[in-house]
């Protein structure tokens, strides 16, 4: 049967495709069933966003940032302001530094919510997609709670965060991450022993540590391959080594081990809102800076922090004036879009499918 | 002669309402192709090269096996349902009928049919 | 689509003609209004709303709206996230492999005239409506569930007015 | 290592072929000439304890006056974090590519040529990449770029 002469054929996995989280097109040429060569093809969501922030003070950046990586937009925000405050040496209220965290860690929650239900869509089962995003709007109401929007939330200021929590925040945190906690037996019950769900993730799209270090693979797709190395841990932004979780971390880098981790890190994550919540301290959330005229000095500054999908950074260079004159935005998707070719050939379309679910891009952080 | 005067009305009856949900709603539906409207669908690009082209069809040799197993299943049914009444002749006949296939599927997997490739 | 492209011209003629034509409207578009099949197209933050929106909490499903991945069964763009020149002939051929009746919703700041991408960018098109004809604009950044279910409610208030007179010419 | 034990390892360690900078604020910037930018990288990258293998991203600047590009380097293995910087000539920026030493610099690299116009010699496949099939203005990062419709935000007066 193998002997048969089969011609290859191209085809166009688009930019508008139900699996390909947004617009991103993968030219595959196809023998039969199996994916020859893929060839990506990026840019139908380029917005230019480092050319409007070269023409933007840097309060104004803020809300630019919440686009630049939309499902985690309070960590876009974050690694912004870190940065600015960074170069002019800001000192950030402690009650600040706290709800930071807290908003961070739940805006994880929400993204690996999201990445459960839409892997889960992409690879065949509906179910998942109504329980994740069920579970994402706590979270999202607790976000309206605060800062009055769901998804782009321009919540943190450079100098700490625009509004303190209401007083019923508290009490609706604590019951959304206690409900959260509950529903992840839902959740694993749901697929970890689907024997569909293990056919088609395990040993599927396996990433090798090697080639994971060489493509600056990051976040959970290289904690996935091996590589325990999370930003958070190993070189502490903000105040993350005050609180005490551990770094999930699996071995063999197939879609499998890249979904177990992500519910592993729910879990890390939940643990952390639990001990921000119990240190919450009292006091002022912004030390007022004038967003008109505010010239931090000249010089330049690459911050990154962990982000849901991976390394998040930021590279600044402000020349002293109110406007940034340069602002390099780095995303993880971009280097695991890179990777996909390396991983996801000589297999069948439907394991290219899971491969590229469980890699978790999305298509801002690419194409900026 | 009038019970096939039934089995006729229940011919036309069957046929007339599946054409008719066929022709109605072209009658009805707007139709306007233009050039652009009628490209196949390769999602929203220009579709290039051709898919007239030799592939492996391994997943037709399988759709084949599943049919012919699935057709013997069909002939099971009833003769399980009044195994009761049938006695022993019916048993004897129905084992060679299902030695006879299971020939078949020997033989479609000694030929390397059944190899996933 | 013979009868159907004369039925105005004979209806005219016949004394009860106009109740006819006028109660096959409402059958049309009552049936076309309940059950508007939205293609599955986002391309930036708007579509993680339209996702909220079809989940659970703010269920689409209420409207008769169900979610197709191509064009060829959509009743509706609901055109969600930012569109780039890249994209823009890519929308217009998805727009044209559509069957006829068919919308277009512009969701969210960007689809409507640029949004918070109109200053200092070269890659974006800034609004929509010169690439394909757009039924409902539905300004917000992203805007909230409750008002892409708004949006969609005026759409079908929009198809409920139509008549068969006018698919002639479309 | 700390940011100053680790400037004066890797001055002492490649004598004169890179120079930290004052304008890196949080970890150490160095400044290379464009010629020796391989060596330096190989170095970076196989020396024992520093071993920089994860090439966090390369920004290309427009200063309005000069090009510039900027190498963020992170090592997993150390926990390190060092910037290394080359000034290109304003009429023909060109710079040696990556690309052997850290694969993932691909492209980043054609992302920089296609948006600043340097040439990146013997980089594989500097093809269309972010911008429109059928961009033919220019090099839209670069800060004296401009196009008929590129508005710019009016300047509010405080």
């Amino acid at each position: 049967m193998s002997g048969l002469l089969t011609q290859e054929f191209t085809v166009n996995m688009g930019p508008h495709h139900p699996s390909t989280h947004g617009v991103c097109r993968l030219i595959l040429t196809m023998d039969g069933e199996k994916v020859v060569k893929i060839e990506p093809v990026i840019g139908y969501l380029h917005r230019s966003m480092e050319k409007i922030c070269e023409n933007r003070t840097y309060a104004q950046c803020v809300p630019l940032m919440d686009r630049f990586e939309y499902v985690t937009a309070m960590s876009a925000e974050y690694v912004f302001v870190n940065a600015v405050e960074k170069l002019a040496e800001i000192e950030v209220p402690e009650r600040a530094e706290y709800l930071r965290v807290i908003m961070l860690e739940l805006n994880r929650i929400a993204s690996h919510l999201i990445f459960y239900g839409a892997t889960a869509m992409d690879i065949g089962a509906l179910t998942p997609f109504i329980y994740g995003l069920r579970e994402r709007e706590l979270i999202i109401d607790l976000f309206e709670m605060t800062c009055g929007q769901r998804l782009t939330y321009n919540y943190m200021k450079i100098g700490g965060v625009s509004h303190d929590i209401p007083k019923e925040f508290i009490p609706k945190c604590r019951e959304a991450v206690k409900i959260i906690g509950e529903k992840m037996s839902d959740y694993e019950g749901l697929l970890n022993e689907n024997p569909i769900w293990l056919a088609r993730t395990k040993n599927v799209g396996v990433l090798p540590t090697d080639l994971a270090k060489a493509y600056g693979v990051s976040g959970p797709v290289l904690r996935a391959s091996g590589v325990k190395y999370d930003i958070r841990k190993n070189d502490p932004y903000s105040i993350y080594d005050r609180f005490d979780f551990n770094i999930p971390c699996r071995h063999n880098g197939d879609s499998y081990d890249r979904y177990l981790l992500r519910l592993d890190e729910i879990r890390e994550s939940l643990k952390i809102i639990i001990q921000a919540l119990d240190g919450l301290p009292e006091g002022d959330t912004l030390k007022k800076v004038n967003p008109f005229n505010f010239k931090p000095p000249a010089g330049e500054m690459y911050s990154r922090i962990e982000n849901s999908r991976g390394e998040m950074g930021v590279y600044i260079i402000s020349d002293g004036t109110t406007k940034p004159l340069r602002v390099k935005m780095r995303g993880s998707s971009y280097n695991h879009v890179q990777v996909l070719p390396k991983v996801a050939t000589g297999v069948l379309i439907a394991d290219l499918v899971a491969t590229f679910a469980t890699l978790d891009v999305i298509m801002p952080e690419v194409d900026r | 002669m009038l019970e096939y005067l039934a089995v006729l009305i229940f011919i036309v009856a069957g046929i007339g309402i599946v054409l008719f949900t066929f022709f109605f709603a072209r009658l009805l539906r707007p139709s306007n192709p233009y050039p652009e409207k009628t490209i196949n669908y390769e999602c929203s690009e220009l579709p290039f090269g051709s898919s007239w082209v030799q592939f492996n069809n391994r997943f037709y040799i399988f759709g084949l096996i599943f049919v012919i197993f699935d057709v013997e299943a069909v002939f099971l049914f009833p003769w399980a349902v009044a195994f009761s009444q049938l006695g022993l002749y019916a048993l004897i006949e129905m084992v060679v009928f299902i030695v006879i296939l299971f020939y078949g599927i020997y033989y479609a997997w000694r030929k390397g049919a059944l190899k996933w490739v | 689509m013979g009868i159907i492209k004369k039925l105005p011209v004979y209806s005219e003629k016949i004394p009860g003609g106009g109740l006819v034509l006028t109660s096959l409207d409402a059958i049309f578009n009552y049936s076309r209004a309940c059950s508007v099949w939205y293609l599955l197209f986002g391309t930036a933050c708007c579509a993680i709303e339209l996702m909220c929106t079809g989940a659970a909490r703010y269920d689409f499903d209420r409207l008769g709206m169900i979610f197709r991945a191509t064009p060829r069964q959509a009743d509706v763009i609901i055109v969600a996230g930012t569109i780039t020149k890249k994209f823009a002939p890519r929308l217009r051929r998805l727009y044209d492999q559509m069957a006829e009746p068919r919308y277009i919703i512009a969701m969210g700041g960007c689809t409507v005239n640029g949004g918070p991408f109109y200053y200092d960018c070269y890659s974006v098109e800034k609004g929509i409506d010169h690439i394909v004809p757009v039924d409902v604009y539905i300004p917000g950044c992203p805007p909230r569930p409750e008002s892409l279910l708004e949006g969609c409610l005026h759409l079908q208030k929009k198809i409920k007015t139509q008549t068969i007179s006018d698919w002639q010419e479309k | 290592m700390t940011g100053d034990e680790l400037k004066e390892y890797i001055v002492g360690h490649l004598e004169g072929k890179l120079k930290p900078l004052e304008s890196g604020k949080h970890d150490p910037l160095f400044e290379v000439q464009e010629s020796d930018l391989l060596t330096v990288a190989q170095v970076l990258r196989d020396d024992e304890n520093l071993k920089f293998d994860f090439l966090s991203c390369i920004s290309g600047v427009d200063t309005g006056e000069r090009f510039e590009i900027v190498y963020s380097l992170a090592s997993l293995a150390n926990n390190l974090r060092i910037d290394l910087k080359v000034v290109l000539s304003r009429e023909k920026p060109e710079v040696e590519s990556v690309q052997e030493i850290w694969p993932a610099a691909n492209w980043y690299e054609r992302e920089i040529w296609e948006l600043y116009g340097f040439d990146i010699k013997n980089h594989g496949n500097l093809t269309r990449f972010l911008l429109a099939d059928d961009w033919d203005q220019g090099y839209p990062m670069r800060k004296d770029w401009d196009a008929p419709d590129f508005v710019r935000f009016p300047e509010l007066e405080r």
